[in-house]
């Protein structure tokens, strides 16, 4: 295979100290640092920032950093998590590709290992790892919100294909990215758990359209996806047929320990907003001309109680999903945290802007207003803080689950929303 | 909403409702984003038609109450406009009415309330100045004293909305003796405008810029610079915040309403949202806010008309509603899911209403302060 | 009828304005003026307090406003609420019988006006309009939270007399009250609201032990009382057997319109703690020596907010359910506001207090530490906030009602509390 | 709790757990409220003997960490001391040891140390002035210089723990040079103590008053005034915040747990309380709150053994558990009901517990500020 081509796997193991050494080196020499508060791939056009994913992971891959924890037959380094944690440790505050840490190499990727047969496993990880395809989640639809198992988009069996139709919502970056894996319903007749199958689906390709979502900020990274008799190969299912829950659970377990900090397969730590955040605060603050004021120093001595805990939750949350005092859901401990910190900073940052973040000579100004209209997205994206809470006292608190009306129901008599609900409210 | 409108005020409500909805809806709304000066002058006359400018203006200068309360009277349409973001000059052009009716010369009654009476003319209010509160009483702009009764007005105040499409100017500023009002045309030379750009979509404002206006003695409201333009200052500030509330009060109420109307409408795991008690019980507080909201603006606005006991009252309904109505809003979109933070969705522009409303005539801290002020602090 | 020897009502009615004239005078003349924050009945020895009610009452009686909606012929004034509430205005900062008023007067009285016999009626409400008894609710129970409906307190029959056995929890001044209303299972083999029976109970009575429970801040103002085979005759059961739940929602409906201040029962404008501690608040930011801080300013500015827009909401859902615009439920939105209201007042004065909330010199002191620690009772008292929440989303938005687990269950097949819940935790 | 224990951390966290419950069971701790002292001489020996003494003191003067980390160590008797509101004068006993075994001269660590060590002798801190913050700096005692390195105290210290049964008092004071330190005997001609009432059911605090106490130069802790002294102080800040957060987590860890349980056992309209969502989603902040709490203690007190960002560090968790904590509480006993708010119930023993921590050693507010300043404001 040609992904063996690159720095082979360092066997005999390399000592961790020798490694880190290896790794600090090639940082320096291969990775450019960020500046204060900047994110990865800065945001300018879309197309720089995905295709400036790829030449990163492509770089990775070459200095032998890419797919640490991956196994070295699907051109991964076969390596254990401490060795991607020296190269996170390492690598922090340089540029990385997120669009591939997540949810390309940690949610889609560990799924894929998991499910694929060995046929899918040898197409599609070297190509991820080697930066070539950017993978996507269609999970998400627009009459579903947080029922994920109730999908509606459907996918009909005809002869050794199966054709979609149906849509999808939320999934980031979809117009730049070249696959991805789609819950689809393939059996109306058992309860909704029962009857939904994963599929790898081309993103461009004949009867699938995706369009941008514009955002209240005016970004356009989402998207949603139109099905309309899309074809899909039988050997693009991933699992079992009516077996896709299965599947599902599992991509939403990576999904949650990608986000709780947990997962082998991130690379990189995310510059933390909250960095940025931070000194935008103090400027913000001091640009308020009321830098004395008790009430402003308390709100910015707030946010940055609120930002220090939040690493050290993100840390204990990853040490005991480690160590096991913690089962798999502890991640919504880090997702509940993370969205109540944002809508706090943002409350915050308002205030401190004063008029600034309501009115602004020319064209680009009020970002801190705009910020506050947009807040609720950090409570929202990757499962609501609403679901953050019940997955928190239902499967760590082991509290009683919610009553669901659709259980053991066959799906095709379950109530559920009939209308689109993408429509304007006025 | 006024529990105890009397019929006037009902049928006023009524009509004022249906013509926002037929002659503004939030497609018309989204429409004149691209508009610089956000509204239709040919509109605000038919509204003006309709008594939205005649309210604060006494009978014999050809306005009139359904009331007795004009501030009353007024924040039913204030409150309309909040439950469809209404476009138009309404806050500032009233102000400026209230204070020329109350305070201004027999010539400046003849010449501007006529003209404001048949939505003709537009008013604005220069008060505040850039990195100064609004309450503090530090002024942005100066007049100096200029020989038989004149002025020259310098300076700078901005937040000043409908500078850009105004034909008059209320300028209040600081002089040697105490705060003086004036007010200019608005092509008065040495005025520049700067258009600024604003969160909300269809609500614009300026920066306006007085290099060395000179404002003639006819110009002066209310005799010239003490106690007397104190008070008119005080008013306009207070009828400002209490309109401001009004509206933000209109907003809770159909935010609310639509946020309802979703809850029962949407299934989830084959419930209803409105099903679920942990939403339930937010429906409950936000119920609540919104009554007390309410509840606030209305002790606000007959304040205002009694002039009882009015800088307390009006503090807290700004306040309590600046505080609870922008999380009331944020809120509802966090129920409505991802829909609710996209430019589709009509939420946003309740949301970009009331987080500038939030703002005008006084932060909650402002008023906190100035509540603590009162209370012997 | 001895009761109608006292000032005759007022026939042919008196104009308003005569009437407001009229109650100025006699308040001036003899009724004592409160002091700045004091509340009705100064708190001493509990002795007082209540001999004290007695006797305001009856000097109210004797001037011809005691019961003023009540009818002529049980010792009323058999007036409108017009006059009531001119009463209310007039005597605003006067010393009233807080004790008479709620629950006696506004929550017992016109439960027994709906439902007693003529011989009840005849027997009982006079006398309380007179000041010489004093009615409390035997409601609650230990382990019944906030399911009055669940009672377990048991009355059997045997001939022409109940046998009442069980206990009940949260009466207010029980130890100093004359009669009570109590709620008691007759029957167990129909759903929890079709076996209950309302009785007239007299407290002092063999089979009734009464204690004073005593609270978090010291004050043993509530009571719990186990009743052991007292013996109630059949005579003392208001309204039907069987059909106390009838009885029970008419007594409560009372009481949410006696705490929303619609009740044409209540004497007078209840003195409101907020007043005092308004003063209080200002008295602790200058005692702090922080009084210059914005911080402390700001939140004496906050609670100067929120007390006022307390007012001003009672008012609004006062007059909502004179004019028809709110359902009777609406008394929910008052209770709910005077709790949180009343938190975030406890709350802030524990800020200003500063260490004097933690540690004092001599024996008295804390009161602000004592009062947060008690703070929760403002949103337990008088029906729970949860409650609460419960009723305006279902009662007023009209949202379905929680999944009870005992409706149309036989109550004796209800899964419930087995042991008493008066237990410590440690 | 911390999740990465050694051996000998779990053993001794188990040691402890039982000594108390069995030593100082909740019954216990009701009977010591009538007890002027608050806890029992003996049994504090026999903590000590546990090691509760011994954790800060190296083990050149007879004492010794578990895991190298003293604070950390330390930290997990004061967690089971929230468990249980444990009496005693754990924090100020170890404070004062810790500063005697790093910086006190070789005589004072012999006089004093072993006595802590053995639980025989109680120290307090005297650090706090009435009506003066914890971390301003501007400390309420004053030391004169008073001839060959001696120095007169005078001044009154507040909310000073263990007073009454204190046998060394370590003075923190101002001087012309800068802060001193300096330690003295219980029983010094001049030192009188004000027994104070508190809100926690057994720590005790006094105010200590110095009238003109003579201090040797003997007394001296550290070196004299200046650098040295003011670094100590500060250490011993930490140190008393660090452990006071950590008493406070192991509350909420004990209340949330028992409140859980209640839930689940305790039936409402048929149904568990923990079925009810609304009742769900708090506990699922509640949890959260928790679990954060947990984690910025660990992560204070490891920067108190680490000495690296320990100010930002131990004032991110002052701030923290300070604010959630007390109201975690708060919310499990409205969870219980009425009887939350009973005597009899033992919850409110927790929550005195936790509101007099949150004022120990810096509110949040004052902690607030300090973050402030660290982050350059």
């Amino acid at each position: 295979m040609t992904t063996t081509s690159s720095t082979p796997a360092t066997t005999p193991r390399e000592e961790l100290d020798a490694y880190r050494r290896r790794v600090r080196a090639w940082v320096a020499d291969n990775l450019r640092k960020l500046e204060p508060g900047e994110r990865w791939e800065p945001l300018g056009d879309d197309d720089d920032r995905a295709s400036r994913a790829r030449q990163l992971q492509r770089r990775l891959y070459d200095g032998g950093f890419a797919g640490i924890c991956y196994p070295t037959e699907y051109g991964g380094q076969g390596l254990p998590i401490e060795y991607q944690r020296v190269f996170d440790a390492e690598s922090e505050g340089y540029e990385l590709p997120a669009l591939f840490s997540v949810p390309t190499l940690s949610i889609c990727g560990p799924t894929i290992l998991e499910f694929g047969t060995e046929e899918q496993k040898q197409r599609y990880i070297p190509a991820f790892i080697r930066g070539d395809e950017l993978w996507v989640q269609f999970m998400s639809e627009p009459t579903g919100g947080s029922d994920m198992a109730g999908a509606l988009t459907r996918a009909t069996r005809d002869g050794d294909v199966f054709l979609l139709n149906g849509s999808k919502v939320w999934s980031t970056y979809a117009y730049r990215s070249d696959f991805a894996l789609c819950l689809a319903r393939t059996n109306w007749d058992v309860p909704k758990h029962r009857g939904l199958t994963m599929f790898i689906v081309p993103v461009h390709h004949p009867g699938i359209t995706v369009n941008q979502i514009k955002m209240v900020d005016g970004t356009e990274e989402f998207c949603e996806e139109f099905f309309d008799d899309a074809v899909i190969p039988a050997d693009n299912v991933l699992g079992e047929v009516d077996d896709g829950w299965t599947v599902a659970t599992r991509l939403l377990f990576h999904e949650r320990a990608a986000v709780g900090g947990a997962s082998p397969y991130t690379c990189g730590r995310m510059p933390r907003g909250a960095d940025a955040g931070r000194t935008e605060l103090i400027d913000l603050a001091k640009a308020s001309g009321r830098a004395a004021d008790p009430r402003v120093r308390g709100r910015v001595g707030q946010a940055e109680a609120t930002d220090i805990v939040q690493r050290q939750l993100v840390d204990r949350v990853r040490t005991g999903l480690e160590t096991g005092h913690f089962p798999g859901p502890a991640g919504s401990l880090v997702r509940l945290y993370a969205g109540t910190a944002q809508v706090e900073r943002v409350t915050i940052a308002l205030e401190l802007a004063g008029d600034d973040a309501l009115v602004w000579e020319g064209d680009d100004g009020g970002h801190q207003g705009i910020r506050y209209v947009q807040r609720q997205a950090a409570c929202l994206g990757g499962g609501s803080t609403e679901m953050a809470r019940n997955i928190i006292s239902e499967r760590i608190l082991g509290m009683p689950r919610e009553y669901a009306a659709d259980r053991d129901v066959p799906f095709r008599d379950v109530r559920r929303n009939t209308m689109p609900s993408r429509k304007g409210s006025g | 909403m006024d529990l105890t409108l009397n019929g006037d005020q009902s049928f006023f409500q009524e009509t004022t409702r249906r013509f926002l909805e037929s002659e503004a809806p939030l497609t018309r709304v989204r429409e004149l984003a691209d508009d610089p000066n956000g509204f239709d002058r040919a509109w605000w006359r038919r509204g003006a038609e309709l008594g939205w400018t005649a309210l604060v203006v006494p009978e014999d200068h050809g306005g009139g109450t359904l009331s007795g309360r004009p501030c009353a009277d007024l924040a039913i349409v204030a409150e309309e406009f909040g439950r469809l973001v209404s476009p138009g000059p309404l806050i500032p052009t009233n102000v400026v009415a209230a204070t020329v009716a109350r305070s201004g010369t027999p010539e400046q009654r003849a010449e501007v309330l006529p003209a404001i009476l048949a939505g003709e003319a537009v008013a604005a209010w220069c008060v505040k100045g850039p990195d100064r509160g609004w309450l503090a009483g530090d002024l942005g702009v100066e007049a100096r004293r200029d020989g038989d009764g004149g002025f020259v007005v310098a300076g700078t105040a901005t937040m000043v909305e409908a500078a850009g499409s105004a034909d008059w100017f209320l300028v209040s500023a600081r002089s040697a003796d105490g705060p003086v009002q004036v007010l200019l045309r608005g092509d008065t030379p040495g005025i520049r405008v700067t258009r600024l750009g604003g969160l909300d979509l269809v609500r614009r404002f300026g920066k306006v810029h007085f290099d060395d206006v000179a404002a003639p003695g006819a110009a002066v409201v209310g005799g010239g610079p003490g106690d007397g333009a104190a008070d008119d200052v005080g008013r306009q500030l207070r009828l400002g915040a209490a309109l401001e509330v009004a509206q933000m009060a209109g907003v809770a109420d159909r935010v609310l309403e639509l946020t309802v109307e979703y809850a029962f409408d949407r299934y989830s795991f084959g419930r209803p949202l409105a099903s679920y008690q942990a939403l339930k019980h937010r429906f409950a507080d936000m119920k609540l806010w919104l009554e007390a909201s309410h509840a606030t603006v209305e002790g606000a606005t007959r304040a205002v008309d009694d002039d009882v006991d009015v800088e307390r009252l009006v503090s807290a309904a700004k306040v309590y509603v600046g505080d609870h109505v922008p999380e009331l809003v944020q809120d509802c979109v966090q129920i409505h899911g991802g829909i609710g933070v996209t430019w589709e969705h009509d939420i946003h522009l309740y949301l970009r209403r009331v987080t500038l409303g939030r703002g005008l005539y006084g932060t909650p801290d402002e008023h906190r302060e100035r509540l603590a002020v009162a209370a012997g602090l």
